[in-house]
């Protein structure tokens, strides 16, 4: 019956059993809904057929309630709609109690990325991985605007707040990779800012996060917490390389030529750029300098005014190794032609 | 004038509105006669509902496929912005009332006009260089930020977004001048025997509606201004950089914008109030009913608009004493809905065009109220907020709902404001692809935010796909139907045969006046014995039995 | 009605009426020191802002009753005075309910309860993680 | 009664109006309508006000502390005074007494000079002071997160009333000279009335704002 229903009503599966509680409700409101509203149509259609126009000289009977008929038009409605309430109110609450003995996951969305920190250990650029079978705790931060958590198979979402957090929780039952959206309008790709819910069994997902907190983090997705100390990096291009991932470059600059919302940092070191003014400017390491630090200043012709500044956010050294970073990006046969228009990332297509 | 009301009845009113006192481009542009002003702003609206629905076409063909289709993710974030600036301050919020309320309301109160002409069309000009601002922005760039302007990033981004939000506070004050107009003239201008009891419904319903427009826009305007100086000079209130806090922002904007769906919705039941009692010849079931409802609508209204933040971070308290309110807000409409269909009863019921988008209406009002009931429980909203599902929700209300009473009321008095008829085969065929090309346009999206895909997404994973394809096609079918409405109306008011003064046999005041109505309405100030909507017994003899009035 | 007779009460009512402004205008600049007075005293807890706020609507009632004659105009002005009230009063107590409820790291940092003002980047854990806290403030 | 009026001032009596009395009816019922919005307009910056004074309280009131008080409390029996000689002012307007309407509608435009008048020595002080809303604020004196906050309130809130102080004063400049040459009679002086009845709105939203900015 569950799954009958879930299939008509197009629900992604339930991966939580909060999901599963939230289905249930959501069956009874569809059916209750149907059913009222079917007697509403039902009764209308009748009198259509029944009280038809005969005759331009129809007469007709003056009709007036009497107090039942106006007190049961208020009462059915309104004792259907606070059951509703009464069985999603403590759901709703529930979800703003997190057990005790929760794991909390650090949650911050950013223009247009999700960042997950596990407590004292490893973090994550959108992949989120969690134990099956344990309660997990998030909380939720932006780094610039609003965004909003959300996971269709879990049934639940969360505002992304900047410079606060929110809270709220979640035990998937099994594991299985899961969507995560944005759900709060946040700008040019707000619908690329995807991310992916990994649920783990839960002795692999002990294994993975010992691994990490082994400081095997240079894993793919991951970067450490920044205010750790920093690792002694194999050498500048490889810290370049692990500061442009952590602060979410890579997002929007590719390292392999492919065209995406900024200009793609493949052969741009000394390449010619012409600019949204018409100028064209030598990208040197004064330009890419320039601009981590003031983006507006200088916009690469055909793209848009998006990115926010480094200023503060990056120290000298950081900066210098980006740039290192962007200048190793070099194919042996460099042309010298300035980039392509933007195109704006679909959703990849598996 | 002739004094025979018996010849009037038939034909065409030769001294009317729309030729005296003068006519030219001139005597309408200063008119001060609310018809006139009506009109405009009929004329006025309609443009606007083109370029939204223009608008909407641009965003379900970028829709049609995964990924970009015909433009950018700018491009596209910039037209659901205009789409929903445009449809929401520039058509529905003045649809119905600035343009028929303002033709109606004194008719019916059997008045000669509102209680200050001037004002009224002034909000007319104001609602001009609101529009004119508004569109200076979306010509210079447009805003990307949404309809709903929230902070921060409404205060960030690099797009016009300030002479959208002074556009929207400019209009703010037109919808506050008419508001004000209509209460003071419900207030004071009813003719004589009009009492409270005997008001038409309409007039219940646009009075409550005006209530709203009163006590909410205000608010709305200084929020719209705190943006506009918060992105211009960055003072800090909604900044949470400087300590502010952007959920302020959304209880301001909700304390307007969640009562302003009712300014939306209940001068649409003003509409089917009349319609269906017009059409099936009957008195309302439960007239005290149907009229308190919109004023209890008006009133709980206010209580709700924490509903719209039960993702945002806001207290479980507040969340919950929200959510009990919300329930509440449904009845009103409920009460409405019985009503109506019990008014059927024993009716005799003419299925012409008005009825048949008031069968369209009381379909979309059932599934529109009963999903934002749905939607205000609260562990189901955590899953719908901000998807598909919403956005099918509050199309079903505003388009749904208030559209297709927008498009009875051009046809229920289409006769009455040009003394013309429409043809009614097209006007049936035309009902029916609208009501169906909407059902396939939103039906989809029910299901879309079901699967849980959030709303103003660019591009979609592919399994949304096909739902997507199914929601173009059926907005396509709605737009064929919409041009067809406009180009037979267009016909009408030239060409249409003679409607005479009641072509619907109706009993609503404003069917007394010949039509088109003479510029002050009634030859002889009108005195009411009972209210509007009295079938059951024969039509009385012209019940004008006042005196001359005391002063020409 | 414009008959001699008719002056004399309008001449009589308008005496009192200049009565009644002049002492409301010294009620208005009593309350006014009042209210200046007690602040002096820093009133404990949140009975300070309840008292001048006291204070205040006492005097915008003697403003509206007497100045603005809703004292004599009764009905439908009266009505759009009151109902404007609830919906200010509405908007305030609803609005500032949900910050004093909500989870307290949800209001902005430096504020009652949250977080100490520290840095913008908020990319770490933040420093105290707030286990107890739900429900109630 | 309806046909004396009319036969009276027929002049004053627009077409659409069945008896003067209607006529001023509708006026008054229109300016209380617009009165409703005004304060609905100011309750939402009391609301910030409300929220962020609660958030930040500390803040709030030391910032409070800050301004001269004594302005303060000087302006508000200013604008008090001033909404007394505009009901006196009335009162001469209903006894159909034009020049004495104006001479206390010209003493009210003085006081809210005065009123003005302070407000410019307060706002240039806290220019000079750097005490200016959100990213403009450069004083050292108050470091908490709420002072450029309380600060950008303060100068919105402040400054819309004096908006309405300079509209207000306007208003009452205008029919005060009009009542001077006649324009009003004993039975239609609704202009009148109405002017006062903005006026008070401004001195009613002051005896807020005085107590919620400058004492608590």
């Amino acid at each position: 019956m569950n799954e009958l229903l879930r299939r008509i009503l197009f629900l992604p599966e339930q991966a939580s059993d909060y999901a599963r509680q939230v289905d249930a409700l959501h069956y009874f409101v569809i059916v209750t809904t149907m059913i009222g509203a079917a007697g509403v149509f039902l009764a209308a259609i009748y009198f259509f057929v029944r009280y038809r126009r005969r005759s331009e000289s129809d007469r007709t009977p003056h009709v007036e309630p009497k107090a039942i008929h106006e007190i049961l038009f208020i009462g059915g409605p309104l004792a259907l709609f606070l059951l509703w309430f009464a069985i999603g109110f403590p759901q709703y609450v529930s979800l703003s109690l997190p057990p005790d003995d929760a794991m909390d996951v650090y949650v911050q969305g950013k223009k247009w990325m999700w960042k997950f920190a596990y407590p004292g250990g490893p973090n994550a650029i959108d992949r989120l991985r969690v134990p099956a079978g344990r309660p997990v705790r998030l909380l939720i931060t932006s780094r610039d605007v609003i965004h909003s958590f959300y996971v269709p198979a879990l049934r639940i979402k969360m505002d992304a707040l900047p410079g606060r957090y929110t809270q709220t929780w979640f035990n998937a039952s099994r594991p299985g990779r899961y969507e995560i959206f944005c759900a709060e309008y946040c700008g040019l790709s707000h619908s690329s800012m995807l991310g992916e819910l990994v649920v783990m069994p839960a002795a692999d997902f002990d294994d993975w996060m010992a691994q990490q907190r082994r400081g095997l983090a240079s894993a793919q997705d991951a970067a450490p917490v920044p205010g750790e100390p920093v690792r002694p990096a194999s050498s500048v291009v490889e810290e370049g390389r692990r500061v442009a991932a952590e602060q979410g470059c890579l997002k929007c600059h590719s390292v392999d030529g492919t065209r995406h919302i900024g200009p793609t940092w493949t052969d741009l070191y000394l390449r010619d750029e012409k600019l949204a003014s018409g100028k064209l400017v030598r990208a040197d390491e004064g330009y890419l300098t320039r601009s981590m630090m003031d983006p507006a200043a200088d916009i690469v012709n055909g793209f848009q005014n998006v990115m926010p500044t480094f200023q503060g956010k990056l120290s000298p050294p950081e900066v210098a190794a980006v740039v290192e970073y962007i200048k190793s990006l070099k194919t042996p046969a460099a042309g010298s032609g300035p980039s392509e228009g933007p195109v704006y990332e679909s959703v990849p297509r598996k | 004038m002739n004094p025979s009301p018996a010849s009037e009845l038939q034909g065409y009113n030769p001294r009317n509105y729309l030729n005296s006192p003068a006519t030219g481009l001139k005597s309408w542009l200063t008119t001060l006669d609310h018809k006139r002003i009506g009109v405009m702003f009929l004329v006025a609206v309609t443009v606007a509902f083109a370029l939204g629905g223009f608008f909407a076409l641009l965003i379900r063909l970028e829709l049609l496929t995964p990924g970009p289709t015909i433009v950018d993710a700018m491009t596209y974030n910039r037209l659901f912005t205009l789409h929903g600036v445009v449809m929401i301050f520039l058509f529905m919020i003045p649809a119905i009332p600035s343009a028929f309320g303002n033709f109606l309301l004194p008719i019916m109160l059997g008045a000669k006009d509102v209680a200050f002409p001037r004002l009224n069309l002034l909000s007319f000009y104001l609602y001009l260089a609101g529009a004119s601002v508004a569109l200076y922005g979306m010509v210079h760039g447009g805003a990307d930020t949404g309809w709903t302007f929230y902070t921060p990033y409404s205060t960030t981004t690099t797009t016009k977004v300030v002479p959208i939000l002074l556009g929207a506070f400019i209009l703010g004050f037109s919808s506050i001048l008419t508001g004000l107009n209509f209460i003071v003239t419900t207030h004071t201008m009813r003719a004589p025997g009009m009492t409270w009891n005997r008001l038409p419904l309409f007039v219940w319903s646009i009075y409550a509606t005006a209530v709203i427009q009163i006590l909410a826009t205000p608010v709305l305007g200084m929020t719209l201004l705190l943006v506009a100086i918060e992105h211009a000079f960055g003072w800090g209130i909604f900044d949470p950089a400087r300590g502010g806090d952007p959920v302020l922002f959304q209880h301001f904007f909700w304390f307007y914008s969640h009562p302003a769906v009712y300014i939306m919705i209940l001068p649409a039941m003003a509409v089917m109030s009349e319609v269906v009692c017009a059409f099936s010849r009957k008195n309302i079931f439960g007239y005290k009913a149907v009229a308190y409802s919109s004023l209890g609508i008006a009133f709980v209204g206010f209580f709700t608009w924490g509903h719209h933040l039960f993702t945002s971070g806001q207290s479980t308290l507040t969340g919950g004493v929200f959510g009990v309110l919300s329930m509440f807000v449904g009845i009103f409409t409920a009460i409405k809905v019985f009503n109506w269909t019990a008014t059927l009863y024993r009716g005799s019921i003419s299925f012409t065009t008005p009825f048949a988008y008031f069968v369209g209406f009381l379909f979309f009002l059932v599934f529109g109220g009963m999903t934002g009931i749905a939607l205000a429980t609260m562990s189901l909203d955590v899953h719908w907020h901000d998807t598909y599902f919403v956005v099918a929700h509050f199309h079903f209300i505003m388009v749904g709902a208030t559209l297709m009473a927008f498009l009875a009321a051009l046809h229920y008095w289409l006769p009455k404001m040009t003394g013309r008829m429409y043809p009614e085969n097209w006007g049936l065929v035309a009902a029916v692809m609208v009501v169906l090309g909407f059902n396939f346009t939103f039906i989809p999206q029910f299901l879309l935010g079901n699967e849980g895909m959030p709303r103003r997404y660019f591009s979609y994973p592919e399994r949304f796909w096909a739902l997507n394809v199914a929601s173009t096609a059926g907005a396509s079918v709605l737009a064929i139907g919409l041009v067809i409405v406009l180009v037979y109306l267009l016909v009408a008011i030239r060409r249409g045969a003679v409607a005479g003064a009641n072509p619907w046999g109706s009993r609503g005041f404003e069917w007394d006046t010949p039509s088109p109505p003479p510029p002050e309405n009634y030859e002889t100030t009108p005195v009411y014995t009972h209210g509007p909507h009295e079938y059951h017994e024969d039509p009385e003899p012209p019940r004008h039995a006042a005196p001359e009035p005391k002063h020409v | 009605m414009a008959g001699p007779g008719a002056v004399a009460p309008v001449e009589h009512a308008h005496a009192s009426h200049v009565a009644r402004y002049a002492i409301v205008w010294i009620a208005l600049l009593a309350l006014t020191f009042a209210t200046w007075g007690l602040s002096r005293f820093h009133i404990p807890g949140g009975w300070g802002v309840a008292v001048a706020l006291g204070i205040a609507t006492a005097k915008s009632a003697l403003v509206a009753l007497f100045f603005m004659h809703l004292w004599d105009q009764r009905g439908a002005n009266r009505l759009v005075l009151v109902t404007s009230l609830v919906f200010v009063a509405l908007l305030v107590g609803l609005t500032l309910s949900d910050s004093a409820t909500r989870f307290p790291l949800s209001n902005p940092p430096g504020s009652e309860g949250a977080l100490p003002v520290g840095p913008t980047d908020y990319g770490g854990p933040p420093p105290v993680p707030p286990r107890d806290r739900g429900l109630t403030p | 009664m309806s046909e004396t009026t009319a036969t009276a001032a027929p002049s004053f009596l627009a077409h659409h109006f069945e008896s003067l009395e209607k006529q001023t009816h509708a006026a008054r019922l229109g300016m209380w309508l617009f009165l409703a919005t005004e304060i609905l307009l100011f309750t939402a910056l009391f609301t910030a006000y409300a929220v962020y004074r609660y958030l930040f309280t500390p803040d709030f009131q030391a910032a409070s502390r800050d301004l001269a008080t004594w302005i303060g409390l000087v302006n508000t029996l200013v604008l008090v005074t001033s909404s007394f000689t505009v009901a006196m002012g009335y009162g001469r307007a209903v006894r159909g007494d034009g020049k004495g309407t104006r001479a206390l509608f010209l003493v009210s435009v003085l006081l809210a000079l005065v009123f003005l008048g302070f407000k410019v020595v307060e706002y240039s002080h806290h220019f000079h002071a750097g005490e200016l809303p959100g990213r403009l604020y450069v004083s050292t004196r108050l470091q908490g997160p709420g002072a450029p906050i309380f600060y950008a309130l303060y100068f919105l809130i402040t400054g819309l009333h004096a908006v309405h102080v300079v509209v207000g004063m306007t208003i009452l400049a205008v029919i005060g000279l009009r009542a001077g040459r006649g324009a009003y009679t004993r039975e239609y002086h609704v202009p009148v009335e109405l002017a006062g009845l903005y006026w008070h709105l401004v001195d009613l939203i002051w005896i807020f704002v005085f107590p919620l900015v400058y004492l608590i």
